[in-house]
């Protein structure tokens, strides 16, 4: 949602509704004409979540709780969408059963994080005469997770469903079609009635449906990585954002390879965002773009990109490709004999191309991800062993599928919490602060602005494209709303900040 | 007024006896009660079935009856839709925003088919390089919409917005009274009558006979001293327009637009839609395109992988055994039967 | 360039491949005159015929209607100018009824013939039995009335000079007597009229002058005596004829 | 930087795009450009070359093989489309392309449910080697070697072998051919497959370069549709070859300078401006030049 100036309402406009103060505050914060709210629909749900007594007024509270999952089964995007839907099996099977991941209202950081502690305590003053400073002693400050590693984090959640009620997962297929996207949004919303919507891949799909989602109030959990800056108090957005992803794997490259970059990006929003985020922060730690393109999404051929690479002479090369027609770059590029170092934060741990191409087309490839299938911890390998088991068939497991996994997760986390699946109300239990143990690590939901904390790990693979990992960030947090002055907590907001509004990108720019 | 019926009940279009007349007044009622005996989300569903009618009803008129195809139909409704989403969100404090949408929308979509349909039509292109040079134009559409994620490509206070599409697109009001839910269902069945008996009109008029002729035999008719590039190319702008009309509802209908929408994969549709019903009468299409979207929006919002297949099939299978459209050959059999059945009767 | 010539035609040239179409054709017919044009098949009558009315462009030269330069106009503005032109092949449009396609080239009479105009139709059409009000489609008329609705639908934009294009091919004797008595009738009201025929005693009945067509030029011209006397002409084409 | 390594590159990459224009087009020459079929699942038959190549080559199949192979399966499957649908559509130019389209739409999603989104690649051929600043494929420079095989290739089917004369014949005048005694809806069957086959086999040659994917085959429609229209049917060989030639020359340029949108958007302008000016195509208008210029010589 775009900056927008409001239509003042109308005083017969104002008497349709049945007096909703939420409504009013929808409305002025979308940029909508507010009247446009006021389908009967809507005003009636409104209405039913202001009320004080809300679990009275929820009769629907028997019956299976629903979750409406929609993601693309079929289209271009299905490589993506079908692993996000056997998550969703996955963890709703695991809520039926009786499991949870560990987790709850505790803060940043959940079990544990990296950390550096000193191995001996120092000692404070000299003698135990005088207090005024702290000695030399101690031993050598010794830095690694400060926490012993769980056998497994799925633990039993003493509740049999959800507060007793079965979870059944609603999940029609987008078709990589963003107007199916919005019918079955208005349909699992208005006819299913579902008490939490998990859904999107692109970028597009989720700004497809975001604003039926308002429309609605519509509690709705966007599980992807993207580009960042939705404010939305109805949204939660629990993948990795580009602060989280792309500031430490090019603080990383540059002080690896060197600072000059070409940037090589998917021409569509998340690509020039990322790249515009390359580009306020390159400078920051000594690096330069010395090349910025912008590949449209049907392009397939990039002979004259590599020409342009190699005219450029860069010390590595950011990749943000994103769709089957530019996944082609890596081997045309392999082939053309193009040996410079790459990183990405899209590739590998979505589409798995280091298993669907062939050696070597993905050498030196560095990827920031806050999940691969190749995570070699305890808790991982517990839940790629589940997984198979239950699809053995499936070839990988990425990133967005871990995140929809976990996030299903946190959903009924938050709503034992609430102790009741009302939508408001659950909302506001998201919003206390939760940590919950996913695969990856821990995830602290931030409640200012409704994303999450990860443990990033950089990711890189080699000439037989296996995986190895040269550095890990327990808990990054996503600062960048926050620095803008979001808080959901205290103002409701509906829209999608830009770079252009924080001056952050233009400062340190040559 | 005479002349006025005499031109919707001419002989341009199927079903001129009175029986049809009244089976036509029963399902317009039908369509206006409609509303009071069914849910809001319904009401939404039949009205996006209906908004695609003028876009068939234009890709008629230039197909069927023009002869010329255009493979690339749908720019012109992402260019009125995405004009409509520029103006009138950038007028949101104006009552009158929504309606300079519209006009600028109409306008624009007129003025680049204008300039297209010149290139084309002036030039003598062949006629079976015309799809092809539509589907080029929707396709660098296409392209030139999705590469405006960048910042840069804003438009007063709103945003291209690149492959994500431009949301938050204001709904259709007039004065005070703002089209949604209900009202809006209202106003696409007012346009898609006012569409069909505007050119059910228009095709029984002099003009609508020309081109006709145009169609059966471009050589012929110009010898008949008609400039057929002039008239082709009107028929062109106006259809571009009805395609137009059909992307202004659309973004009002869904508050969004994405570079999609001018897709390959949509360009077709117009095309299967008139291909089905029968593209030589505007009623067949309206028909088919209303049949053929419910079908594939009910397919889909269950999440059906075959929707595609289905109309595939359907589309190969009506070109062979149904070349004329199903709903003209089955109308045709229809009026065999009655007339034969009424014709002892008369003297 | 004298006033009162129909058609006139200077040093046109037209080639297709390697095949010369029209070779250096100066050509001319008055106003007022019935004109019959006759040659071997491939002597380039369709291609002039379609130059003069705009369908194909000449390589080089000049073709004037009515003392208009009209070497670059476009064929519907030449039709504006009063020509009416029949094919070689029928092209009268099958698919509509007898009176569309009496009434579709209405729109584009030329109204300041519109007396005469009138008067010529009306005779035509009585003559050729065709009834403006037909809602028979076209392409179910018998071949010689689709050949004559082709003449009235031409007839039916009030032009000043017809050029017609095999008018009887596949016509009974009887009905080429037929239209031989209406051509006739039509050019004595001042209808300039030239025809491409095949049919050497449809052309005795009609035509006051005659030219010759051969590999693209024009090979001869005089009354119908003189070319029927006319050694060259005899060998290549009435020898074949 | 020296001129050289640059100019080397460029010529390179002009190579390399007037061969994907070549082979994309390929198929559709001989379809559309001699039996005036407007074929838009022409990508959808290069869909077909590039699964068997790729089926055949995990297979076990050398590359080289499975490319020969996979032209065969094609042509196959082009010789039952012809018999079945697309017979039935000579002379409906629109109802050809209409129906064409619906058979896409049934190959393309068809192949996803049947084999899923994504089909394991194939790696590369042939190595890189590098001159300056600039590296380049083997594998393409190969390919441009095919393109002038097959130009030539083709160029010999239609000018020498009794095939190749009869088919012309056949599409100019099947009435006239068929009273001579060729076997005309042989001879439609016949060149389709042909076509199909083509497109087949460079779907193959093409498919260590893309992803293999049901609806890898949308990505070459337009680019095959601008090659033959704007070259034009007065000679579809010569006409194919020179525009996509002409529109390489345009794109390669303001590619490199510019980036790939430019590029791609450079390309179909120059597509439009080309047939705004000539509308029958680069290859008529060639013929008419040399018409021209061999008249004035005999005069």
């Amino acid at each position: 949602m775009t900056k927008r100036k409001d239509i003042t309402p109308s005083p017969e406009a104002e008497t349709k509704t049945q007096g909703s103060a939420a409504e009013a505050e929808v409305a002025t914060s979308t940029g909508i004409p507010r009247r446009a709210f006021m389908t009967g629909t809507a005003a009636t749900v409104t209405a039913a979540a202001v009320l004080p007594n809300l679990r009275m007024a929820r009769a629907a509270e028997t019956g299976p709780v629903k979750i409406g999952h929609i993601e693309d089964l079929s289209g271009n995007l299905a490589v993506y969408g079908v692993q996000k839907y056997h998550a969703a099996l996955l963890a709703v099977k695991e809520i039926n059963e009786g499991k949870t991941l560990k987790g709850g209202p505790v803060g940043s950081g959940g079990l544990g994080s990296m950390a550096k502690f000193a191995a001996a305590p120092p000692v404070m003053g000299n003698g135990d005469k005088d207090l005024k400073y702290v000695s030399d002693g101690g031993a050598m400050t010794g830095a690694g997770m400060a926490f012993v590693e769980d056998e497994d984090v799925l633990v039993d959640s003493g509740d049999s469903g959800l507060l007793g009620r079965e979870v059944e997962l609603i999940a029609p297929d987008g078709q990589s079609n963003n107007n199916i996207w919005q019918q079955l949004t208005r349909r699992l919303i208005l006819e299913d009635k579902v008490d939490c919507l998990v859904a999107g891949f692109t970028s597009a799909e989720r700004e497809a449906i975001r604003p039926i989602v308002d429309q609605h109030k519509q509690l709705y959990i966007y599980t992807n990585q993207y580009e960042g800056g939705v404010a939305d108090s109805n949204t939660f957005c629990t993948g990795a954002i580009v602060e989280q992803q792309v500031i430490p794997v090019v603080d990383y490259m540059i002080q690896k390879f060197g600072p000059r970059v070409y940037t090589i990006a998917a021409d569509y929003n998340f690509g020039q965002l990322t790249a515009a985020w390359t580009k306020a922060f390159a400078p920051l730690v000594g690096g330069e773009i010395i090349e910025e393109e912008f590949v449209p999404l049907s392009v397939s051929d990039f002979t004259t990109s590599i020409a342009r690479i190699q005219a450029a002479k860069p010390d590595w090369v950011f990749t943000l490709l994103v769709g089957s027609n530019q996944s082609n770059y890596y081997p045309q590029a392999a082939a053309a004999g193009l040996e410079y170092p790459m990183a990405s934060t899209v590739n590998m741990a979505q589409g798995y191309e280091h298993r669907r191409f062939a050696p070597p087309s993905l050498n030196r490839m560095y990827n920031c991800v806050n999940y691969i299938e190749e995570i070699p911890t305890v808790r991982n390998r517990a839940f790629v062993k589940r997984w198979y088991e239950m699809f053995p068939d499936d070839p990988y497991i990425g990133q967005m599928a871990q995140n929809t996994y976990f996030s299903i997760h946190l959903y009924a986390l938050a709503a034992r919490l609430a102790g009741t699946t009302d939508q408001e109300t659950v909302k506001k239990a998201l919003e206390s602060g939760l940590t919950i143990e996913a695969p990856e690590g821990a995830v602290f939901l931030e409640p200012s602005t409704h994303h999450c904390s990860h443990y990033i790990r950089l990711a890189t693979a080699d000439a037989n494209h296996n995986v190895s990992f040269v550095r890990e960030w327990p808990s990054i947090q996503p600062w960048w709303l926050q620095r803008v002055g979001v808080n959901l907590v205290k103002h409701k907001e509906y829209k999608q900040y830009i770079p252009d509004e924080d001056p952050f990108f233009t400062m340190f720019a040559k | 007024m005479k002349t006025i019926i005499g031109l919707i009940s001419g002989g341009g279009d199927i079903g001129r006896t009175r029986v049809f007349w009244i089976g036509f007044g029963v399902i317009v009622l039908l369509f206006l009660l409609y509303p009071t005996q069914t849910s809001a989300f319904r009401v939404s569903n039949v009205s996006y079935y209906l908004l695609n009618i003028p876009l068939g009803l234009g890709m008629a008129l230039l197909w069927g009856y023009c002869g010329v195809l255009s493979f690339g139909h749908v720019a012109y409704f992402g260019i009125a839709g995405y004009t409509y989403g520029v103006i009138a969100g950038n007028m949101t404090e104006n009552p009158l925003g929504p309606l300079a949408g519209v006009a600028g929308g109409l306008l624009a979509s007129a003025f680049i088919a204008g300039i297209f349909g010149y290139f084309v039509f002036y030039a003598r292109v062949q006629k079976w390089i015309i799809p092809i040079l539509t589907l080029v134009l929707t396709l660098l559409l296409e392209t030139f919409l999705g590469q405006t994620a960048g910042y840069q490509w804003r438009i007063g206070s709103v945003l291209l917005g690149g492959y994500n599409g431009m949301t938050g697109i204001p709904w259709f009001q007039l004065g005070g009274f703002v089209f949604e839910g209900y009202s809006f269902y209202y106003l696409c069945l007012f346009v898609v009558l006012a569409c069909y008996f505007s050119l059910r009109m228009l095709v029984n008029s002099n003009f609508g006979q020309v081109i006709v002729a145009i169609r059966e035999d471009e050589v012929r008719t110009e010898l008949l001293g008609y400039d057929i590039r002039a008239r082709q190319w009107v028929v062109f702008v106006l259809s571009a327009m009805l395609a137009g009309l059909s992307g202004l509802l659309y973004v009002q209908w869904g508050n969004y637009i994405t570079p999609s929408q001018v897709g390959l994969l949509q360009a077709a549709l117009p095309v299967i839609w008139a291909a089905v019903g029968g593209t030589t009468s505007l009623l067949a299409v309206v028909i088919s395109a209303f049949t053929l979207n419910w079908v594939t929006y009910t397919l889909s919002s269950q999440g059906n992988q075959y929707a595609m297949v289905i109309i595939g099939t359907l589309l190969v299978v009506t070109m062979l055994f149904f070349p004329r459209g199903i709903v003209v050959m089955v109308a045709e059999r229809l009026g065999r039967l009655t007339t034969r059945r009424t014709a002892p009767s008369k003297p | 360039m004298e006033l009162n010539a129909a058609i006139e035609t200077r040093s046109l040239n037209k080639r297709f491949g390697g095949v010369v179409a029209a070779d250096n054709v100066n050509f001319k017919v008055l106003s007022g005159e019935l004109r019959c044009m006759i040659g071997p098949n491939g002597a380039g009558k369709s291609t002039l015929f379609a130059m003069l009315c705009g369908l194909e462009s000449a390589d080089s030269g000049q073709i004037f209607v009515f003392g208009q330069d009209v070497t670059r106009t476009q064929a519907f503005k030449r039709v504006r100018l009063g020509v009416g032109l029949t094919f070689q092949t029928n092209r009268a449009f099958h698919d509509l009824s007898v009176r569309e396609n009496l009434t579709i080239p209405r729109a584009s009479a030329k109204q300041e013939n519109m007396e005469v105009g009138q008067a010529r139709l009306a005779f035509a059409l009585d003559a050729f039995g065709l009834d403006p009000n037909d809602q028979t489609k076209a392409g179910e008329l018998p071949h010689n009335q689709l050949q004559w609705l082709e003449m009235a639908m031409i007839l039916v934009g009030y032009p000043n000079l017809i050029l017609l294009d095999e008018p009887t091919a596949g016509m009974a004797p009887e009905e080429t007597q037929q239209t031989a008595k209406v051509l006739k009738h039509l050019n004595s009201t001042g209808l300039t009229t030239v025809v491409v025929e095949h049919d050497m005693a449809f052309v005795k009945d009609i035509a006051q002058t005659v030219t010759v067509l051969h590999q693209g030029q024009v090979f001869a011209e005089g009354s119908v005596a003189e070319i029927t006397a006319h050694e060259n002409v005899r060998k290549i084409y009435l020898g074949r004829a | 930087m020296d001129v050289m390594p640059l100019v080397l590159s460029l010529l390179y990459q002009f190579g390399t795009g007037a061969a994907f224009l070549f082979l994309a087009a390929l198929g559709l020459v001989v379809i559309l450009g001699m039996m005036n079929i407007i074929n838009l699942a022409h990508g959808e038959l290069m869909m077909i070359g590039a699964y068997t190549a790729t089926l055949t080559y995990h297979a076990g199949v050398p590359f080289w093989l499975s490319v020969i192979l996979s032209f065969f399966v094609a042509a196959a499957f082009g010789a039952v489309l012809e018999l079945l649908i697309v017979r039935r559509f000579y002379g409906r130019q629109l109802g050809a392309l209409v129906v064409t389209w619906g058979v896409s739409l049934v190959l393309g999603q068809g192949t996803l449910l049947f084999f899923g989104p994504f089909l394991p690649s194939i790696g590369i051929p042939g190595g890189s080697f590098s001159y300056g600043d600039f590296s380049f494929s083997a594998y393409w420079l190969i390919l441009v070697l095919i393109s002038l095989l097959l130009i030539l290739g083709l160029w010999w089917l239609y000018n020498r072998t009794p095939y190749g004369l009869q088919a012309k014949a056949t599409m100019q005048n099947a009435d006239m051919a068929r009273s001579l005694g060729v076997r005309t809806p042989l001879i439609y069957t016949l060149t389709f497959s042909l076509g199909a086959g083509l497109a087949g086999l460079s779907g193959a040659l093409l498919a260590p370069t893309v992803t293999i994917a049901p609806f890898m085959g949308q990505q070459f429609v337009a680019p095959a549709f601008i090659t033959v229209v704007v070259g034009g049917s007065a000679n579809v060989i010569a006409g194919a070859v020179a525009s996509s030639a002409i529109l390489a020359a345009v794109k390669t340029p303001i590619g490199m300078a510019f980036g790939a949108f430019s590029g791609t958007v450079a390309l179909l302008l120059a597509a439009l401006i080309i047939i705004r000016i000539m509308p029958n195509g680069i290859s008529a208008s060639l013929q008419k030049y040399f018409n021209r210029r061999a008249g004035g010589a005999m005069r």
